[in-house]
């Protein structure tokens, strides 16, 4: 369960979020918002990359702000852009990269590795520069290095937006099939309606809390 | 300490070095050394990231260099290449880079383009120089004071590239994404 | 491009990187020592050699070398003309750089990031009492390499952006917008890495 | 008229448009296709920030390959990354930047800058830092930029990827409105309906061609 109590946020002397209070322990939950609402923050802060400013956030009973380590341990985060999250030069390396950082032995390692690239279909990539591939490739890969962790919460900021309605498919396909309880930030309505909360955030305030078939409409309505 | 970011920004300098790099390098007819754009990575390294995580970077930069990666301009690299004529120059850009993010820390920490062009100066210039002439004259098997003067004709475009890390420092401070010297 | 890991299956793709390092550290220091054209000889031949038995295609590698060789005459060829040096000399410098720099490229096209990274990361525990964190080292050797063409990308990104806003040719006009890129891309990477488990407190040892 | 003959392009040995040969008159066209078609490629070609490898592209009769300055001058360009188009540190300096670059009088380019700032509400920001703003703000920036220049016609490549539901609206808005001629790189299909014509490419062979009415679903359909 990932809680935050009283969470306030500034960058500088600019208020991004304002006294959330909030429990998630449904499976799936979207956050949306419009641009600047203060998403990409709270997501940020899920996992402790950010430590609010007041108020305090605890995942699973652990604080971001004491535990932060541990936190991120338990809860993986994939990044809009795949690009600032691959490390190493090849894919094999980079799925790695996490296991290694946990000090996994190197044959426990390559098992982990080969089995999540065969899920992900990124197989015959295996030995080449992750550069070269295409911007659907790259959010794969980028998922595969976080989910070879297996963390007990994921946390996507925008997982779709570069992709087209093929690779958009699949992720979206790898999201709903995940075993871990997933936080996904997104402008793409369509993906969450299968979900089992939406939060809506307004200025740094969530001003809609519900099931998605009432969250969405109420948010396409609110936009007027 | 170093901290997460401290690594990425002296990786991301080490890239910056790298790619500049990939400028084609203009040989200078009398000397077995070439004019080349790596230079400036020195200072803008040292300017930017100050003493500790600019040296870092270009130390990066140097182990790869010898561990085998075309990275020098024109894709050279190899301990062959560094114990090659220009081999001085480039195992005294960590140095170089250093003492300009060392001066910087001390007398250059706004964005006035003058100081920052005398700081990239000496730290680019002068410490690259005091590594690069001796070592040119080892191996070259020059005299001395021939490789000093030889190495003049490096000064004018060495300017020219102090006055752009200079003047790209200066603004890039002024757009307030640096981060501090000593995080 | 970067002249990096080029998968096969090879006995030379198998040696463990810090032999094939050493080995190209005494074949450089044999090289040198040789008298010019006996050591260009050498180091040659041992790289077409090596360059077969690792069945890298061969053209492809060769083409590699041409810039740096186009560089080498260029800069000693030059020297011949104006310093006085003689031919015989200058071919020799020339032939015995450019093995040398074959050697280095099958280092690099044969050994994979990792493994290499490995070795920096064993060779600098050896600095460990004057306060070098090995791992640390290991991983922004890594990081450089990864980010060389992330950086390639940036620059014909920036480049484009300032042609297509009427700016064809202005070196403060990318290097301004470039290094402001860095410094925030930076901010990302650092959250990546963070997010992807890395402990900036782990000195790297095994326990 | 944006015209295209027998036009090639590698990126090294790796071929991504293979003879392509078009002519452009239509107000508003779409270019759709999936993730590394060349969809960027070929829209990056139509105003001389990339020339072809082989064949000629021509904008109102200009050869972008001999041309390409005049031929940047009548055609904008707005990037899917909107990081890459921000020169300068605050909003109002940035949007002026193409302005000052053609010498426009100063009291003419605050003038326009307010004007454009304030079609895009971004008024409010006009003195801020723009790499602090959030995605969404970052590319009506971008847009702003680019049409502040009033060019005779603009290139989108993604255009609405990191947009909220009103901000893609707004923008959507804009490119309906514009009085320019307008070529548009989208996987956002709903945008397009209403252009007067649709290209859609497959590894970089134009494999569609029509009225949008038709040529989506058609190429819905072959993702099957
Ligand atoms: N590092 C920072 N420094 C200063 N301001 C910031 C920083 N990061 C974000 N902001 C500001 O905080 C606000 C919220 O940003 P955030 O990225 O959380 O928004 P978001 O909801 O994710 O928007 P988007 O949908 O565009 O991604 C924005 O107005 C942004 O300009
Ligand atoms: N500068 C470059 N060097 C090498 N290859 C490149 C370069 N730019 C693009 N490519 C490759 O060319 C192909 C086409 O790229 P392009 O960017 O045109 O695709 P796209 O249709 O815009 O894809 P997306 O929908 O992901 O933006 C891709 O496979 C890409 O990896
Ligand atoms: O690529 C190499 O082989 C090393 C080149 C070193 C060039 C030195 S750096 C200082 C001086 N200024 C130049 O432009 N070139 C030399
Ligand atoms: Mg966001
Ligand atoms: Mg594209």
């Amino acid at each position: 369960m990932i809680e935050l109590r009283a969470v306030t946020h500034a960058y500088g002397d600019r208020a991004v979020l304002r006294d959330l209070s909030l429990s998630i322990r449904e499976r799936r939950v979207a956050i949306l918002g419009g641009n600047g609402s203060g998403k990409s923050t709270l997501a940020r802060m899920l996992n402790g990359l950010i430590v609010p400013s007041s108020g305090v956030v605890t995942v699973d009973g652990l604080d971001t702000r004491t535990d932060g380590r541990a936190v991120r341990q338990r809860v993986g985060f994939v990044f809009q852009n795949p690009d600032v999250q691959i490390v190493y030069p090849t894919v094999e390396e980079d799925v790695g990269f996490g296991l290694k950082a946990r000090k996994v032995a190197k044959d426990e390692i390559a098992r982990r590795v080969t089995t999540v690239l065969d899920r992900y279909n990124l197989t015959r990539y295996r030995h080449q520069p992750a550069h070269q591939m295409s911007g659907g490739e790259k959010q794969l890969l980028a998922i595969a290095g976080v989910l070879v962790l297996e963390p007990a919460h994921v946390v996507f900021d925008e997982p779709t937006t570069l992709l087209d309605l093929r690779n958009r498919r699949t992720v979206i396909q790898v999201i709903r099939e995940l075993p871990q309880k997933a936080v996904v930030v997104t402008h793409d309505l369509d993906m969450v309606m299968d979900f089992d909360r939406a939060l809506v955030l307004e200025e740094g305030r969530i001003v809609i809390d519900d099931v998605p078939a009432v969250a969405v409409p109420a948010y396409v309505a609110r936009l007027g | 300490m170093l901290s997460t970011r401290d690594l990425v920004l002296s990786a991301l300098f080490a890239a910056l070095v790298a790619g500049l790099g990939m400028a084609p390098p203009i040989p200078l007819g009398f000397l077995p050394v070439p004019i080349t754009a790596q230079s400036l990575g020195v200072m803008l390294a040292g300017a930017l990231l100050g003493a500790k995580r600019g040296g870092l970077a270009l130390l990066l930069f140097v182990l790869l260099v010898a561990a085998g990666l075309p990275l020098l301009a024109g894709g050279r690299g190899g301990v062959g290449v560094l114990m090659g004529p220009s081999g001085g120059f480039v195992l005294a850009f960590p140095v170089g880079a250093f003492v300009t993010g060392l001066l910087a820390e001390r007398f250059a920490t706004g964005a006035n383009p003058i100081r920052l062009f005398a700081v990239c100066a000496i730290g680019g210039i002068l410490a690259v120089y005091a590594g690069g002439i001796p070592w040119l004259s080892v191996v070259a098997g020059m005299p001395l004071e021939k490789a000093a003067l030889a190495v003049m004709a490096f000064i004018p475009g060495d300017f020219i590239k102090a006055g752009i890390a200079a003047f790209a420092a200066a603004a890039v401070r002024r757009a307030g994404v640096l981060p501090t010297a000593h995080a | 491009m970067l002249g990096l890991y080029l998968h096969r299956d090879s006995a030379v793709h198998r040696l463990g990187a810090g032999v094939k390092m050493g080995g190209l550290l005494a074949a450089t220091l044999v090289v040198l020592a040789l008298p010019g054209a006996l050591g260009a000889l050498a180091a040659g031949l041992l790289g077409l050699g090596l360059l077969v038995a690792a069945k890298l295609p061969v053209g492809r590698v060769l083409r590699e070398l041409r810039a740096p060789v186009v560089m080498l005459t260029l800069l000693f060829g030059c020297q011949a003309l104006l310093a006085g040096t003689g031919w015989a000399e200058t071919l020799a410098a020339v032939t015995r750089f450019a093995a040398l720099i074959l050697l280095a490229t099958l280092m690099t096209l044969t050994t994979k990031v990792a493994d290499m990274v490995d070795l920096f990361e064993r060779l600098f525990s050896a600095l460990r009492p004057l306060g070098v964190n090995p791992a640390k080292m290991a991983l922004m050797l890594a990081l450089t390499i990864r980010f060389i063409p992330l950086l390639a990308e940036q620059v014909r990104e920036v480049r484009m952006a300032q042609q297509a806003r009427g700016v064809e040719r202005n070196i403060a006009a990318l290097f301004v917008p470039l290094l402001v890129k860095i410094l925030r891309l930076a901010d990302d990477l650092t959250a990546a890495l963070d997010a992807r488990g890395y402990d900036p407190t782990d000195d790297g040892r095994h326990t």
